[in-house]
């Protein structure tokens, strides 16, 4: 019995993939908070626009630790666009599915992501990803509906 | 892993007890008349019933003429606030609660609300107790029901029941419509004394599937002479109060079940405080950056609840449960909603401690082993999450 | 007297079918968790509860997530009632419904109308039945329900739910606001074929224990979309629909038996019918009389209703329990209410036929010898009661 | 089992005493009525002033059966005022006690007893008791509440 997950969550729970600091990350991010119980941080190192190393830390419950997991494997290795095209949905669906009440951890999962590179453009261009805004009660408010 | 899985959730239910399935047993498919009817299928289950009224109302001294049954504890308390309410709208619309009560009281009172009911929700020290004097503060010209649970659920306090009922009574002295007193005593039923008059009480709510019986079964004890409407409307069922064929086995289970509790509680209490000292200390001492919610001494003799800082309750949940341990936490996560405990918030912990919350909960069959079993594999659970936590100082270079 | 007594009152309650109590078996101490608990306790008891919803919702044609458990047909029947007068109090506040439903639905009534509602209660004609068009004539753009019930308890008269249904619809086209269409189906679930989209309703109310399940439980089926309040405020149990923590062993036992419904019923209605036209021609041939309340085609397969002129109704049952059979009457005096029967006094009966009737209701246990037993035993009962009585024209001389 | 009853209701219910009419009745009352469900009509013949013979026919449950079947026993052979002191509780304490739903029987029981000596004081004296109200729905409304 695994309470409400499917066994690559409890996987990827019980087995995080990347997990840590990275000291000199090109780019981190931060998203989450605790009123909501889910701190998502996540480092990258980035060479030639290839995301050639991931971690993460993670404050929250189950699927929290999960997505966390399963979007650095997502991103590792591949270029900056293709991580940006990652999409909560997808994170949920290699991970076999959340419970719908968890779907609001994929989202952070996804914004986890786009954070570290947001940090990581600013950082190399001056310029972050258009339109893109930290996470903060705004987002806490369109998934939490409140 | 040990052979057998360990429970410590017995705050949110029990086992029902062998003795009580079997108390039971006959009234499924053999004694299974309906207890409205007037022939000797009827008249065996009535007797039943009756039975069960006396063993119920000897639990907590009151006449069996005042235990109503219910379907559980959540029926028993929206009973208790609606029926006083809707029975004694000429007299008043103010209810005052606290801010720790179960939802079932708390969602109920928010419902009466937009019915017209003025709600007083009171708020607690950072043990979770109501003041006596507060709750005598806040009664108005209109106040019709004083609702105050007897034990959290949570954070197991104890409230001053007695001396609330002691403040309004003083408060109130004089007056000529009067004001009930509510407790929810789902927690406290059959695990510490639990006795209407000594607690001065109107209305009392319990719940037989925290005492070793059944699901689904409850009642309200209701003082003779207090005005109630119905919460359910039907046929002519508990004497008026309660319409619905009566749960015959489950009322049945539920009656031996109050009386086995009657006369075992006293043991059990001596059995599992010592238990619940040692993994409470055991917790406290053995982890670093660990509270324990609730009042120390005030307290259930089966709960502890901590919040482990830095991590987040869900995730030792299922870790502990990989290991074969059942316990909970008032972490939104657990529950689908999505703020943390409104128990943990109104005894003032940050959102974040509050997240981390865990509660062992122990009972009939809680061993020292267990306890033993626990504090050996927390600690690495907690350590290995820490590990990965962003807010954990430790992990910071 | 027969070696076992003989019940004829299956329409009051059923014993619980032996498959259904085996099913039950594990859910009291053994797979005991709280369904919402995360860990392995709760999550094996949730997986049992998303199965019996599944059971029950094929019984009658529905979605599971359509199915809310309930305790039983009467908070199934105030749930609709007062679930849909709360949530939809922008809409209107006008409920039709007919003189023949059970109390559960009346009772409700009357405390909604006390609460603001409107509330019209549609006559019936000599057999029991109400007009689709009466229907669609009451329907005001206030209206924001109607319930009338599947099959009558007392007389077993089946009601032209789907025409009714297709009578509001044609009625309120075009109108914005919905009225939702409520049918009590505690007597026809697992007795007579129950398709939600055939009746054409929004929601519609079963009670376990009168299908060979147990005591304590019930559904509300609630069509998806319909805006429905909770009746019991608390956990967010029942996907917020229904706090309290599931009666888990009462919802398993209520989807086995759902579930042997579905496969047995048609089996049980071909077995039934004969014994109970048997039984029913047998009564009217036999005695002087007496006379046949209900249609006598849209009927329960199970049901026979007379009324038995000149004498009381708790006289003849009380001599037949001594005879070892047990049924039922409409009289007053055997509901320590004091009026007979508002059905039968709804089909127009005067007083002392009303109290005159006698209920047979026949089920899985039911042999042809006991009807013969019945039809023995019977017209000797009346004859001597009716020897008493100051009304039977045959005793004056 | 016998219902709510006492073995002693039950066997005057099951055994009535005294059932039947006197065709020659000095005196007749009948009390009740058909919308509660209880009729009650009493026969006494009288000789000296004590009630010699007493009969009933009773349209009712089994209480009522077993208080007019108790009501005769208690007045056959007494005088006529010891008949008139007879009270509803008296009939209920001698079938040693009555559900409390059907103590209204045993009030219509008392009340037969006085119609059939009012009426035959009536007859004899042309006189009925003093303040006697034959029964109807003012009874039916004590009894019942409504
Ligand atoms: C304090 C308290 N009140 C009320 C309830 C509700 O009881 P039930 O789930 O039986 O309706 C519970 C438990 O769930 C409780 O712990
Ligand atoms: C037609 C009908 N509706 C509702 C009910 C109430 O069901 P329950 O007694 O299970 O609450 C009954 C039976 O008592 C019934 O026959």
């Amino acid at each position: 019995m695994t309470g409400p997950y499917s066994a690559k969550v409890m996987d990827h729970f019980m087995n995080p993939r990347n997990v840590g600091e990275i000291p000199d990350a090109d780019g981190v991010g931060q998203v989450g908070n605790p009123v909501c119980g889910d701190i998502m941080k996540m480092y990258i190192k980035v060479k030639d626009k290839i995301i050639t190393d991931v971690k993460f830390q993670t404050f929250g419950c189950g699927a929290a630790i999960a997505t966390s997991s399963m979007a650095t494997e997502l991103i590792k290795g591949k270029n900056i666009d293709e991580a940006l095209a990652l999409t909560n949905k997808a994170v949920a669906e290699a991970l076999d599915g959340l419970p719908p009440v968890k779907m609001h951890c994929s989202v952070l999962a996804e914004e986890a992501v786009r954070a570290a590179i947001n940090d990581y453009l600013i950082k190399t261009t001056g310029q972050g990803l258009p339109g893109f805004k930290p996470h903060d009660e705004s987002l806490h408010k369109e998934v939490h509906g409140n | 892993m040990p052979d057998e899985r360990i429970y410590l959730d017995y705050a949110a239910t029990t086992p029902v007890d062998g003795r009580v399935r079997a108390a039971m047993g006959p009234y499924h498919s053999e004694k299974f008349g309906n207890p409205s009817s007037l022939h000797s299928f009827g008249q065996e289950t009535r007797a039943a019933l009756e039975k069960a009224r006396e063993q119920v109302a000897a639990l907590i001294g009151a006449l069996p003429g005042e235990i109503v049954f219910t379907s559980g504890g959540t029926e028993a308390d929206n009973f208790a606030l609606e029926g006083i309410a809707f029975a004694n709208e000429n007299k008043g619309n103010h209810i005052i609660t606290s801010a720790v009560e179960h939802h079932a009281v708390l969602h109920c009172c928010e419902f009466l609300k937009k019915r017209g009911c003025e709600i007083t929700v009171l708020p607690v020290d950072g043990s979770g107790l109501v003041s006596p004097e507060a709750v005598a503060g806040a009664l108005t010209p209109r106040t019709v029901l004083v609702s105050i649970m007897h034990a959290n659920n949570e954070i197991g306090t104890i409230e001053p029941v007695a001396e609330i009922a002691e403040a309004i009574k003083s408060r109130v002295a004089g007056r000529e419509s009067r004001v009930y007193f509510h407790t929810d005593a789902v927690q406290t039923a059959g695990h510490i004394p639990v006795n209407v008059n000594d607690l001065g009480v109107d209305l009392l709510a319990i719940s037989a599937h925290k005492l070793y019986g059944p699901k689904g079964v409850g009642c309200l004890y209701v003082r003779k002479g207090t005005r109630l409407a119905p919460l359910l409307h039907g046929g002519a069922q508990e004497n008026n109060r309660r319409a619905s064929t009566e749960n015959v086995p489950g009322i049945v289970g539920f009656g031996a079940a109050a009386e086995l509790a009657r006369s075992e509680m006293a043991e059990e209490s001596k059995k599992l405080l010592p238990l619940r000292d040692k993994l409470m200390n055991g917790l406290l001492t053995r982890i670093p950056d660990v509270r324990l919610n609730g009042h120390p001494a005030r307290r259930l003799p089966n709960n502890v609840n901590v919040s482990v800082k830095y991590i987040e309750g869900e995730s030792m949940l299922l870790n502990l449960d990989l290991l074969g341990i059942a316990a909970s936490s008032g972490s939104a996560c657990t529950s689908g909603s999505l703020d943390p405990s409104h128990v943990l918030m109104a005894i003032g912990l940050p959102h974040e401690i509050a997240h981390g919350s865990l509660r062992f909960t122990l009972g009939q069959q809680t061993t020292e082993a267990e306890i033993d079993y626990v504090l050996e594999k927390l600690p690495p659970v907690i350590e290995k999450l820490r590990a990965m936590s962003p807010l954990y100082p430790g992990g910071k270079k």
